[in-house]
């Protein structure tokens, strides 16, 4: 070191000039299953039921977009478009009674998980009829009662409580297994590793899921993180695969395999799940970091298209009727904006509900 | 009744909560196998086995976390910390998690959660292990914080934190474990959170003390009883919801007070009783409330030091003079 | 004399002290490629390079300990947070190590480290994204807390923080990036650490605020004006160590005070400023020290309850006319 | 997991009773290095100063303990028994102005850095003319000035500190390199995993190494983590290794390799060193979670017995030559004993110093 030419620089290495947006290396999609849906185990309604899905976290947020551009509500907006094929899989393949948490990037998964889009919205423009009342906005979604815990905006915050949840589900021998979402950037809290440890010391049945979207925030995956993401499981030989996001059909085949053998064993798995973020990461972002030619490589691969064309190719249903399911998802999603729009704002009291379960709480003044 | 120590209280409360409720139980570094590092635990291994005493890595976030998610999805965990100073580490879940969830998600989950464990200075433990850190929790809305000083407190005090549907912060002391008291036998046996108790009246002065420093303070008041000064002792017991109700009527009764805290000065707990009380006693006060805190440094290894550092039953005894005007 | 926003004035002061000492270099999320979440450090990458501006991934605790390590071995690590309810992670390496080595090791390092970024709320980003902190850290020994409101104010004394050599929290505010201000060109402005200002001379009643609550109180005054209510507006600048004179000063020609601050009220910087006043200005008060705060509830997201949550103008004008009789 | 018959239990696999102190497996020693002193480079007279380095260490603690169990001193007391191979093979492997960070089991490393036997045991009595001027006690030995950062409490703690101290080595590009000791237990908290994928991204020249010695205080370390801990280097692709700790030329040969080869590359390395922790965690330790027969085995591999039987067998010095270094040393520690309780303890104006650098510094009142 001493000597050498040249600088000192803190930046991954091979990527040591400020490369105004151009970037090297970008997330490598896996190969998607071969499966024909029958060889899955799936009817022709369950691709239907998977595409309307997803077409409705898509038109939902697409919604939301335009709604928060016109300055309808406040807050953060993240937005999951182009990552729905994880959501839709994941709950296909998993049990109701599963349970599911996950980060702040979080309207897709309350959708696949019951959350109306009426309730959605709401939750957005803060009304009493949102999912969370109103008190949590964009980054809080959840159904609980449906399993999914929501929606949580501390990056990596949300990890042990999945591990916890998990940790329940064992001690209560219930038979449910534990999804818990997290970003490509969270990988690098250490709480993740803190955990992975513990649910392999203790056979937690947890599956840790990275959604790797190519980027945390500006930063994309080669410049926060080392080799590949999937590898972290090594450390604690934990079970672990990589796959393609973008094809809802790999996602339900894996989840399904990885959930009953879960169930079986009660041993964590460590999954890397390649798919790409289209939008900026908040309504703020000016996406400086990547080029419009990137993000067109994937949308060349779009979930929802290849669905699409996946169906009719197996003429799982007529043109005619796909658009119809498509009419009556754009008019729910116009009917929950609307809805939520008049719908009433909490009265002033709530600002003191929800703390404690505990009616009579006190409150220092 | 039975005399107990401290540690013998909190072993107590956890054996008698744990059976209970089938959903209550204790995490941590060293509860399980090694009966806990101070022993607080000891024996409940052998009676509950490990899926109930589970020793965890030393992993405060992470395990701290998994308590959290476990309260959420229907369990009651009690997280021991070998003390609050390596909680500094969990921070974020009991601050950003423990607390919020449920109001963020419209009250869709709940979280019964006991933190536990001794806060504070231990002796000559230095710098790193020795900071109070009940006034940085009740800083925060959504936590309850409990720091009792005898043991029939203890016993009373954590059977209603383990049963409290919300989160709790219950700190004990390493240095009071050994200490002994009357405790009731009852299994039932609780003690309301968030209520203070007058443990000796007395009409010339108001002390408010908790924790280690209650027993600072008492020495004190015996002391000053030698003097002919009459110090009513309030013991708070509890942090947050804090009872400054009974703290006001003893300040009306005795005009002056003097709050020993074992936090440091600034925005400590006795920052907050004597805002509060000058607040809501205005007219009352012939002096101001003096404070007897840590000074505003870290804590010193060496012998002496330590000791100068420490509130002791002398600073006590100097600041009740002072707001008596007996300087 | 130029006009800057908040977020050039942090800017500037960081681009001067990386010009003056190579040892200052900044790090954090999105600092360098990005340009900075809110872009308070643009520019830098292409003047300094990535030696200089540094990227993190998202490990906070991580890298607050590199930059603490890094100002043990002689730099001046500016470390960014994304906002300071993220660093609640980084506790450790803030309350337990920058504050604490240089103590427990004689004196054998130093840590002159700067932690920086937002603090505070920030409109609706619900529970987990808006608290403040500066009370938290004021309460440890050994960490400056600053937190300015006006442009001039962040470069003098950003500038200052830099060049201590001691740990220091400077705290700013998104919603404050795009204020401006006329802020003196000299490359040596700086504003000492731990001063007050006066910044509205009045008569009738001291208020007491700093960051984004000053320009709630000095909307206030301005409408108390109207009302023939005299409003001395002080804005303490520095949390810790707090310049308590200028304050009682103050008090003791107004003999009323408002403290507004936008932390949670146990303990909070109103707490320590209205406890102190009462002890040091006990003589001078004709009013018991009103404090505005947030209450005690985390951040709700809906709007409506968000505004009723933060403190506004009204409850300023409000305790004002508490202290005052005038309600 | 559902319908199973056994119950849940969090304790690792295979390790689901409490075994009242029987272990299944404990720190499994790597073959020590082949090569003789000669062809490691080493002299005669090395051999001999590692061995008086290693008595020092060894007596000084041994001292220690009995004026601890005295009552001459307060606070906490670890001790490194049995660990002291380490501790001199790397300091002898390093170059002077390297960077050695540690946690609280710290005195071996403070002596070998040069800490007087009376600065050292003046620091546990608390007075002014201990290392860190009576302020830190045991946990904190430290010596700067030969690059020995210290003595850390917190578990993990210091962690960063080391990747710092190597951060600013290379900003200042002066071809120093860190070594970062740590526990077993340690390993487990998450910001170690957080700048393994820093210092792995930006090339930092740091050396992580894990002195695994069985136990984290009452934990042996199959109870307190999964695998392998060398392992955890796979997951960022960090170099790493396993070396005997007993063995003190092992220790020196591979630091020096490692060493030399990081002044190179500046890339990382995780290192786990096998030893054994002869005493209790602290004083207050009952250890009834090991037999005495397993400290025992341990103990017939002893370092220094080790380098005392090699010394004798390479005929590097004579039998009573080395009594009289052991004289010597002996009465260097009875010496420091003796001014240690002696020396001055701190006056009371020092509570106050050592907190800033600042001579006028305010303290809130
Ligand atoms: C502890 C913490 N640090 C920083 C942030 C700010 N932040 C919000 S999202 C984000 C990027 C996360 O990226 P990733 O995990 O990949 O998730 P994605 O946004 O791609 O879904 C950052 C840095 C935060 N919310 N919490
Ligand atoms: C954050 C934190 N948690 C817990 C402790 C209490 N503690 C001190 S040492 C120790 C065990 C550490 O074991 P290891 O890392 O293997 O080091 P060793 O004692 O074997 O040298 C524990 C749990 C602490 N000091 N800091
Ligand atoms: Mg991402
Ligand atoms: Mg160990």
């Amino acid at each position: 070191m001493a000597n050498k030419q040249e600088e000192a620089v803190f930046t991954p290495i091979g990527l040591n000039k400020n490369k105004n947006g151009k970037i090297d290396k970008t997330v490598k999609l896996p190969e998607p299953t071969k499966k024909t849906y029958k060889q899955l185990g799936l009817t022709k309604q369950n691709l239907v039921d998977m595409y309307e899905q997803m077409y409705l976290q898509r038109r939902f947020e697409e919604r939301a977009m335009q709604m928060y551009q016109k300055g309808k509500f406040g807050g953060f907006l993240h937005l999951y478009i182009g990552q729905e094929a994880i959501s839709t899989g994941t709950v296909f393949a998993l049990n109701d009674n599963d349970d599911i948490i996950t980060a702040y990037r979080d309207h897709g998964w309350g959708l696949v998980r019951g959350v109306t889009p009426k309730a959605g919205m709401s939750e957005l423009y803060g009304k009493t009829a949102g999912c969370s009342k109103g008190k949590g906005g964009s980054m809080h979604f959840a159904n609980v009662k449906n399993h999914f815990w929501g929606g949580f905006g501390i990056v990596g915050g949300h990890i042990p409580l999945g591990s916890g949840i998990a940790f329940a589900n064992k001690y209560k021998d219930n038979g449910r297994i534990t999804a818990c979402f997290l970003g490509d950037g969270a990988v690098h809290q250490g709480v993740l590793h803190e955990v992975m440890n513990m649910c392999q010391l203790w056979k937690l049945p947890c599956l840790f899921v990275v959604e790797n979207n190519g980027y945390a925030m500006g930063t994309s995956v080669e410049r926060h993180s080392v080799g590949e993401i999937v590898d972290r499981a090594d450390a604690y030989g934990m079970k672990k695969v990589v796959l393609n996001g973008m094809d809802v059909l790999t996602v339900y085949e894996k989840m399904k395999e990885i959930a009953e053998e879960v169930r079986e064993d009660s041993m964590p798995w460590f999954i890397e799940i390649r798919t790409y973020r289209y939008r900026g990461h908040s309504m703020s972002d000016p996406q400086k970091y990547r080029t419009k030619e990137e993000l067109e490589e994937y949308q060349k691969v779009d979930p929802i298209e290849r669905l699409k064309t996946y169906i009719f190719e197996n003429k799982a249903i007529s043109q005619k009727k796909l658009e119809e399911i498509e009419e009556n998802v754009e008019n729910k999603v116009l009917e929950a904006i609307e809805f939520a729009e008049n719908a009433d704002p909490p009265e002033p009291e709530a600002l003191y509900e929800d703390m404690f379960v505990e009616e009579e709480a006190t409150f220092h003044k | 009744m039975a005399e107990l120590q401290f540690r013998q209280a909190v072993r107590e409360a956890l054996d008698e909560e744990m059976e209970r409720d089938e959903n209550v139980f204790v995490m941590g570094e060293e509860v399980a196998e090694y009966n806990g590092a101070y022993k607080a635990t000891e024996g409940l291994l052998d009676k509950y086995g490990f899926r109930r005493m589970i020793d965890t890595p030393i992993s405060e976030l992470g395990f701290a976390g998994i308590g959290v998610g476990a309260a959420m999805n229907g369990l009651r965990p009690v997280v021991e910390f070998m003390t609050f100073n390596f909680a500094v580490l969990a921070a974020d879940q009991i601050i950003n998690h423990a607390t919020k969830v449920r109001y963020m998600l419209g009250g869709q989950v709940k979280v019964p959660i006991v933190f536990r464990g001794p806060n504070g200075s231990a002796g000559q433990l230095g710098a790193t292990h020795s900071v109070a850190y009940d006034s940085m929790y009740a800083h925060f809305p959504g936590l309850k914080v409990i720091q009792p000083s005898e043991p029939a407190d203890v016993k009373g005090l954590l059977k209603s934190a383990i049963r409290d549907d919300d989160p709790v912060i219950f700190m004990e002391s390493e240095q009071m474990y050994g200490l002994k008291g009357e405790v009731p036998d009852d299994e039932d046996f609780l003690i309301p959170i968030g209520k203070a108790k007058v443990k000796r009246e007395g009409s010339d002065v108001t002390v408010v003390a908790h924790g280690k420093m209650y027993h600072v303070a008492k020495q004190a008041a015996a002391q000053l009883e030698k003097d002919d000064v009459d110090v009513e002792l309030i013991d708070i017991r509890t942090v947050k919801p804090l009872d400054i109700e009974t703290i006001i009527s003893s300040v009306k009764k005795t005009n002056r007070c003097v709050v020993v805290d074992e936090a440091h000065p600034f925005g400590g707990v006795a920052a907050e009783i004597g805002y509060l009380i000058h607040r809501d006693a205005f007219d009352y006060l012939d002096a101001p409330v003096a404070r007897v805190t840590l000074p505003d440094v870290n804590a010193p290894f060496a012998k002496n030091l330590f000791d100068l550092w420490l509130p002791s039953a002398k600073n006590v005894i100097e600041a009740v003079k002072t707001v008596t005007y007996n300087s």
